[in-house]
């Protein structure tokens, strides 16, 4: 019996490998800085984190249906941009549908190619990756966006209000990973996700219409663009074009260090909360540590490897790969 | 046999997985020139055992001996190293490479500069290819082979190296008879050879036409070995589960119904052509025939995976379209498929899980899953089809293969279909449950189902089937009842000898 | 007989000011009509850069005008478009000196007397303010590794102690040109240091990250500096946030190259190193210039 | 039992019909668009077009080598600065001082030997830890960005050195050096995937691991050596390069794992392994080089450039869909 209750600790213990990883940086980083945990700082955090968060939500459901999304940084670009130029020309109330709208079509487009179609995945996203840019680019005529009356717009409460004392961005971030985390766990769609993801052929032998539930996976990795983007715009009411360049590798990093596989099939919403979490306080914990930014590099990488190093082999229950 | 040595010695081998104590305190060993069975029910551990033999597994406890000395099956290449070789269970092929290097996997011969010496690599597998009478060179890529002849070339694998004992782990699960013969001939060279030979089965007439001796798992726990020549089917059935078999054919009286499903004339390119035939309420209809006869196309056609070019299907008198998997549902068809791995499962969820996978859209409360609905349905099944799991969490991956059979069978049944196709329901089932299976499928159509089972085993397509429809290539070549069949005729009419061609 | 003349830049998409560069530099050899012009952009990839200097050589055009990528990366491609003779212009930032031999003309802005005039401005709003003593600066720099990245900073670096030895530079990050993740940067920094005076950051646009991250954490009289004077900056000046920058216009870089490139081929003696003006620009003295367009 | 790779490959590539498509598209438009008198598919532009196909198609054909495994590297592009870094840096160390112009080949040996050592340590955290090559490499990309900076602050690092540009500016039988390299090394991995042993091998690993390793296969130091390749690859690539060039930003290379992956896709590789040839790479990478070419050569400005090169991948997946659909007879899923 004692040997029982030793295997269930060691196998809850398993599962959440990347939890303890978190909290052993958490407090190694307030050791090193003891203002690390100050609640100025984690909401600092956490509100710069939400939108590489939000991004990472939908993204989650594209990974566990066995895709990649790689246009999600530069579609979050597009939707900044476009929702801030329309906020002037419109007004907030229309513009915030209709940045909706247009960033929704773009991802119906990438649903319909790798749903529908059944093209490669990596490479229609790498193509709207860059055909976005060039989209952003012709819309913008390359220029910055700037809201004008910069006081005077209550679209400013997405990204700098406060509700309850919690900024508005954070709010948005847990109110969508609970919709998203429950939709994923709990409802049909969601096993529709896991099934279509581990085994495509079997889901489709079981019934469940594949390109459909692919197809609404970009969907709504497009609406959590969507919103990041809003957030974006608002917490800056101007931006650059290449706001969310290079994000798309981040988001893909928070999703996977939150333990979801690339061949899809397995990963959780809150896991990929985790995920994001970690990589954003060690970004913050590593500048409170005052460390060369190129220094910041390394132990990232270092961090990052060891993190889900420590997950899988709390899984299988060894330090070393078995791989021969 | 008491004064030779064993080339193989398992002495008191456990293992455990969590929550699972798979190998007990196993002992078992394997004379040269002996061709030694295994068995067991799904799960009792067989693989597992042969698995820690061949290096893939470290056991926890125990021993292993090869003549004298004591070995340690470091991994699968210090098992080949010592003259192991391993015939999987599931097959484990690398579908793009071609034949050759599938068969001389891990030991390609070399040239210079760590070149390839495909000449000699051809001429090697070509006489080995021409000893198993296959229909297919050394150059086919594996992956267009069909699934038995892929198991043909994992088999062929066995005859590579200067073996000093072979594991066969059910190798003619999907072997058609042709083939099955070839396999027993090769076995038993290898058997004058002085190999000594593992044979996993669950077929028991297998088992008495080659084996010696007999050993028996249950629940991981060693039984006991006989002789094969002292021993009946009922005495290892005993051994193996622990009561007696019922094999009568029960429940096959009764009245038939309309008819449920009827196919006219459909065709599908090369696939089959100009089938007809219809299946009543009440009626379980086999299909029969060789490997290819286009039995699984003319199913995936029923059930919305496959268009047809030309025909007609009706349900319930009625002409209907199935374009796709959901449709097929929706109109209470449901298709137990034949590649449990590939198409039945997702084998990285759980249990329940791929059990209710046809379903999850009904069975809900409010926008959420009701969990509770099926975790009901899933113990239903469990019980009625006796699925071995610590419970239905399991990953499905991690069940024996023969409860993973029953979970895909579990999660069709619990669809309570009005047609439902079986396509090789029983590939890799015990004894026992097989004719659990039987006798279900008899039940269902007392209950008013209307069922189609395709079957590679005559056996099992003359014990449930009322009507059998002999295919072969394509075509039906005639349709018996149960009461004019002979194995004669039915083997005749799959063969495209003689036989009238009959609607 | 139509001048042909090729250009490659650094990385147009990257920001509004190489954007801008790009359409004034069209529109002006638009407006000539003995101009035409192929216009190319190495992403910021010098290996990219180095394949269209070769394919403007094999065009055969009659000049070509390079913003490098790697102002030494770059050299033996501009040697061998010298030596098919075809005369090199180097515009917006120049390329090392071993390469002098093989270019014309450089024009463009004087990226470390922008960082050095950055410092002043710095410097001088804290003699106002009487803290030149006790002042303590954070540095939010460009992309690490870009050469106007790292002229501005040196720029700075190298002036802020001689105008202002007992200000502090207590910290330095790279912000990347993006303004949000100045912001980021700055959100840190306000957390790690109680004490904050000045923040001088590479361009406006981080500069205006860095402002919003101190405006969002409630903490007022921070002067911040910036460079490359962008209509964000100018708005937040006008506004009274944001103290001063240097006034650097994309169409004045853009025009000056195609005019060095066009004097070139009409034979006209030009200087060897073609800086244009980049004036400070505050609060004070913004009255005297246009908002820019970009 | 040669499998025919250059007839497969010529087969299922729908990667060549679109190379003829780009060369008519541009040959066409050009002699319209385009500024210049000389035509797009002349014979020294075809030249050129190989040279400047060299840096991604060098790393290409490594990629292929370890998608074919099974994994990937995204780290290439930080390896290939870092290779660049010690090739120009140890040619100003005092200890070779001695040597003369003798440094240039120990610089490019010490570059080799650091770009297959950087693989190699990818390869081992791979094989030791059990953790995903994406992951893996997706750390090294920004741990070995970070040496880059840490070698030289934000800095360039530079040696022009005459003697080594005249080598790399050389041409032998009207092909740049670089074009010889990257001739060679096609020639080389397609000797190492299609002949050799350990090349089947890798095929067999990334189609089925667990078969692999039932069969005996050592994966772990087989997919160790594939990293070590790629790595060295990438420093080769990076010695070519920059021999000519004689200057690296630390952020050179950024984005070239994006390029030479999508070469190595459109020219078929399976991204889950198992499938894929180094001829199709070949064509892939020339595909994505005379794509830029060509829309330099009609005067495509930055946007548009950017919105084609995006259209024109998802386009080239399209056609190869078509061209490889098996018709009406095919199961649906
Ligand atoms: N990797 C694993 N992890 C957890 N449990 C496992 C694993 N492999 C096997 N088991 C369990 O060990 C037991 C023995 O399985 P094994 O595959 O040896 O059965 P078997 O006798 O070969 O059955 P079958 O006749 O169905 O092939 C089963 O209960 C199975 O669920
Ligand atoms: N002559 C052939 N050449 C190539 N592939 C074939 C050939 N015959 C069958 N196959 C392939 O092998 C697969 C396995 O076919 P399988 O024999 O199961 O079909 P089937 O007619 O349903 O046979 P069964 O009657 O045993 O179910 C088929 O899906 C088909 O793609
Ligand atoms: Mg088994
Ligand atoms: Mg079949």
């Amino acid at each position: 019996m004692a040997t029982l209750t030793k295997q269930q600790i060691g196998s809850v213990l398993a599962k959440q490998g990347i939890l303890i990883a978190f909290v052993i940086f958490m407090i190694a980083f307030t050791i090193a800085n003891p203002k690390f945990l100050t609640m100025d700082n984690v909401f600092s955090v956490v509100r710069s984190s939400a939108i590489l968060g939000v991004m990472a939500l939908g993204v989650t459901f594209v990974v566990i249906s066995g895709n990649l999304d790689l246009s999600v940084g530069s579609m979050m670009s597009f939707s900044t941009i476009v929702v801030l130029d329309l906020h002037d020309k419109i007004g907030p109330f229309m513009a915030i549908p209709a940045m909706f709208a247009m960033t929704l079509c773009l991802g119906a487009f990438i649903g319909f190619l790798v749903g529908y179609l059944r093209l490669n995945s990596l490479i229609v996203t790498l193509g709207m990756l860059s055909a976005i840019h060039g989209l952003t680019l012709t819309y913008s005529g390359g220029q910055n966006m700037d809201i004008a009356d910069k006081e005077g717009t209550w679209f400013s409460v997405f990204g700098q209000g406060t509700a309850l004392g919690i900024p508005v961005p954070i709010l948005i971030f847990i109110a969508l990973a609970a919709l998203l985390g429950l939709t994923l766990a709990k409802t049909p769609f969601g096993r529709k996700v896991y099934a279509v993801g581990g085994n495509g052929t079997a889901a489709t032998f079981s019934g469940i219409p594949r390109a459909r539930t692919v197809f609404f996976c970009y969907l709504i990795s497009a609406a959590c663009v969507a919103t990041a983007g809003l957030i974006q715009a608002s917490r800056s009411l101007g931006s650059q074009n290449t706001v969310g360049q290079g994000l798309e590798l981040e988001v893909l990093a928070a999703v996977i260090l939150g333990g979801a596989s690339l061949l899809g099939g397995s990963g959780t919403v809150f896991k990929t909360v985790i995920g994001v979490l970690i990589l954003g306080f060690i970004q913050n914990g590593l500048l409170l540590m005052g460390l060369q930014f190129y220094i910041q590099f390394v132990v990232t990488w270092v961090i990052i490897i060891l993190a889900v190093w420590l997950d899988i082999a709390a899984k299988r229950g060894k330090l070393w790969s078995a791989i021969a | 046999m008491t004064d030779a040595k064993p080339v193989l010695h398992l002495d008191n081998i456990v293992k455990t997985f969590p929550g699972v104590r798979a190998l007990d305190d196993v002992s078992f060993s394997v004379m040269p020139g002996e061709v030694h069975a295994l068995m067991g029910e799904n799960g009792a551990g067989k693989s597992t055992l042969m698995k820690v033999l061949g290096g893939i597994y470290q056991p926890d406890g125990g021993a292993i001996y090869m003549g004298d000395e004591r070995v340690v099956m470091a991994g699968p290449l210090e098992a080949k190293a010592k003259g192991i070789v391993f015939i999987h269970q599931e097959l484990s092929l690398a579908e793009e490479l071609s034949v050759a290097e599938n068969i001389y996997l891990g030991e390609l011969p070399r040239k210079s500069f760590g070149r390839v010496d495909w000449g000699l690599l051809t001429e090697k597998t070509n006489a080995i290819l021409k000893k198993l009478n296959v229909g297919f060179d050394a150059r086919t890529r594996v992956g267009d082979l069909s699934i038995a002849n892929q198991q043909m070339v994992e088999i062929a694998r066995a005859l590579t190296v200067d073996a000093k004992a072979v594991i066969f782990d059910e190798p003619t699960a999907s072997l058609t008879d042709a083939e099955k013969v070839v396999l027993f001939d090769v076995i038993s060279d290898l058997k004058a050879d002085g190999v000594g030979i593992i044979y996993i089965s669950h077929r028991m007439e297998e088992i008495f036409k080659i084996t010696d001796r007999i050993s028996i798992l249950r629940d991981g726990q060693y039984q006991g070995t006989v002789n094969t020549s002292d021993t009946t089917e009922e005495s290892l059935t005993q051994m193996m589960i622990g009561r007696k078999l019922d094999l009568s054919r029960n429940a096959s009286h009764h009245e038939l119904g309309d008819v449920a499903l009827e196919v006219r004339g459909l065709s599908c390119g090369k696939l089959y052509s100009d089938v007809s035939f219809q299946v009543r309420r009440g009626e379980v209809v086999g299909f029969y025939g060789l490997v290819g006869a286009g039995r699984t196309e003319i199913a995936e056609t029923l059930f919305g995976l496959r268009d047809a070019h030309s025909g007609q299907i009706l349900l319930d008198g009625e002409e209907v379209r199935i374009n796709s998997p959901a449709d097929a549902i929706q109109r209470g068809i449901s298709l137990v498929p034949e590649d449990r791995k590939g198409q039945g499962l997702v084998l990285g969820m759980n249990c329940r899980d791929n059990m209710t996978l046809p379903q999850v859209d009904d069975l809900t409360a409010g926008p959420f899953v009701a969990e509770g609905a099926e975790v009901a349905i899933f113990d239903q099944y469990r019980d009625r089809l006796d699925i071995r799991t610590p419970g239905w969490k399991q990953q499905v991956g991690n069940l024996s293969g023969g409860n993973q059979q029953k979970i895909v069978i579990g999660k069709w049944l619990s669809m309570h279909p009005s047609v439902l196709i079986v396509d090789e329901p029983t590939r890799g089932i015990d004894v026992g449950s097989k004719s659990e299976i039987h006798k279900l499928l008899r039940e269902l159509a007392a209950q008013g189902y209307a069922v189609m089972v395709i079957s590679s085993e005559m056996p099992e397509v003359l014990h449930v089937s009322d009507r059998i429809v002999a295919m072969y290539s394509g075509r039906i070549m005639r349709t018996f009842t149960s009461e004019e069949v002979t194995e004669d005729s039915l083997i005749q009419a799959i063969s495209g000898l003689g036989g009238d061609k009959a609607a | 007989d139509t001048m042909k003349i090729g250009i490659t830049q650094n990385n147009v998409g990257v920001d509004s000011y190489q954007t801008t560069y790009e359409k004034a530099f069209i529109a002006a050899a638009e407006a000539n009509a003995d101009v035409e012009t192929v216009v190319l952009d190495a992403g910021g990839d010098v290996a990219r850069q180095i394949a269209q200097m070769e394919d403007l050589i094999q065009q055969e055009v009659d000049a070509i005008i390079i913003w490098p990528t790697n102002g030494e990366a770059v050299i033996p491609a501009v040697r061998k478009a010298s030596q098919a003779g075809i005369p090199v212009i180097v515009t917006n930032s120049n390329i090392a000196e071993q390469g002098f031999d093989f270019v014309k003309s450089f024009s463009g802005p004087d990226n470390i007397t922008q960082g050095a005039r950055s410092a002043e401005i710095m410097c001088d709003k804290f003699k106002e303010m009487g803290i030149e003593n006790e002042a303590k600066v954070v540095h939010i720099t460009g992309q690490p590794g870009y050469t106007t990245a790292i002229e501005r900073a040196q720029g700075f670096n190298d002036r802020l102690p001689e105008v202002c030895p007992n200000v502090e530079q207590i910290d330095q990050q790279p912000g990347d040109w993006n303004r949000e993740k100045s912001q980021q940067v700055m959100e840190a920094f306000l957390v790690k240091y109680d004490d904050i005076d000045g923040v001088y950051a590479g361009d406006d646009n981080m500069g205006v990250g860095a402002l919003n991250a101190a405006k969002a954490a409630g903490r007022d009289g921070i002067i911040f500096v910036g460079a490359t004077n962008f209509a964000v900056g100018y708005e937040a000046m006008a506004a009274g946030d944001y103290w001063g920058s240097i006034y650097q216009s994309p169409v004045d870089d853009a025009e000056a190259a195609l005019k060095t490139a066009i004097d070139v081929l009409n034979g006209e003696e030009v200087p060897f190193l073609n800086y244009f003006d980049t004036p400070k620009i505050t609060q004070d003295n913004m009255g005297e210039f246009t908002k820019p367009v970009f | 039992m040669q499998p025919n790779t250059l007839s497969r490959a010529l087969a299922n590539g729908a990667i060549w019909g679109f190379i003829v498509l780009e060369l008519i598209f541009f040959s066409v438009a050009g002699s319209y668009l385009s500024i210049s008198d000389q035509a797009f598919m002349d014979y020294d532009n075809m030249l050129l077009l190989l040279k400047q196909s060299a840096p991604i198609g060098i790393i290409a054909m490594g990629m292929t080598l370890v998608m074919v495994n099974g994994n990937i590297d995204l780290s290439v592009g930080a390896t290939f600065a870092i290779a660049a870094i010690v090739l120009l840096d140890s040619m100003t160390w005092p200890i070779f001082a001695g040597l003369g112009d003798w440094v240039i080949p120990v610089a490019w040996l010490l570059s080799l030997l650091v770009g297959t050592l950087l693989g190699a340590l990818n390869g081992l955290i791979v094989w030791k830890t059990g953790v995903d090559a994406f992951i893996v490499t997706l750390g090294s990309m920004l741990g070995y960005r970070g040496i880059v900076f840490m070698f030289n602050g934000e800095n360039p690092t530079s040696h022009l050195n005459w003697t080594l540009v005249d080598f790399a500016e050389a041409e032998f039988l009207g092909l740049a050096t670089a074009s010889w390299f990257l001739l060679a090394v096609t020639a080389g991995i397609w000797f190492l995937m299609a002949r050799t042993v350990h090349g089947r091998n890798a095929y067999a690993i990334g189609d089925n691991r667990e078969a692999a390793v039932n069969a005996g296969i050592r994966v772990g130091p087989h997919m160790m050596i594939n990293f070590a390749i790629i790595g060295f690859l990438a420093a080769l690539s990076a010695v070519v390069f920059y021999s000519e060039s004689g200057s690296v930003n630390p952020n050179d290379g950024q984005l070239y794992e994006l390029w030479v992956i999508t070469a190595v896709v459109l020219g078929g590789t399976k991204i889950t392994g198992g499938a894929g040839n180094v001829i199709g790479t070949f064509g892939g990478v020339i595909a994505i080089q005379l794509l830029r070419k060509g829309l330099g050569h009609i005067g495509a400005d930055t946007s548009t450039v950017n919105l084609v090169i995006g259209l024109i991948l998802i386009a080239v997946l399209f056609l190869d869909r078509q061209l490889n659909i098996k018709g009406k007879e095919e199961l649906k899923v």
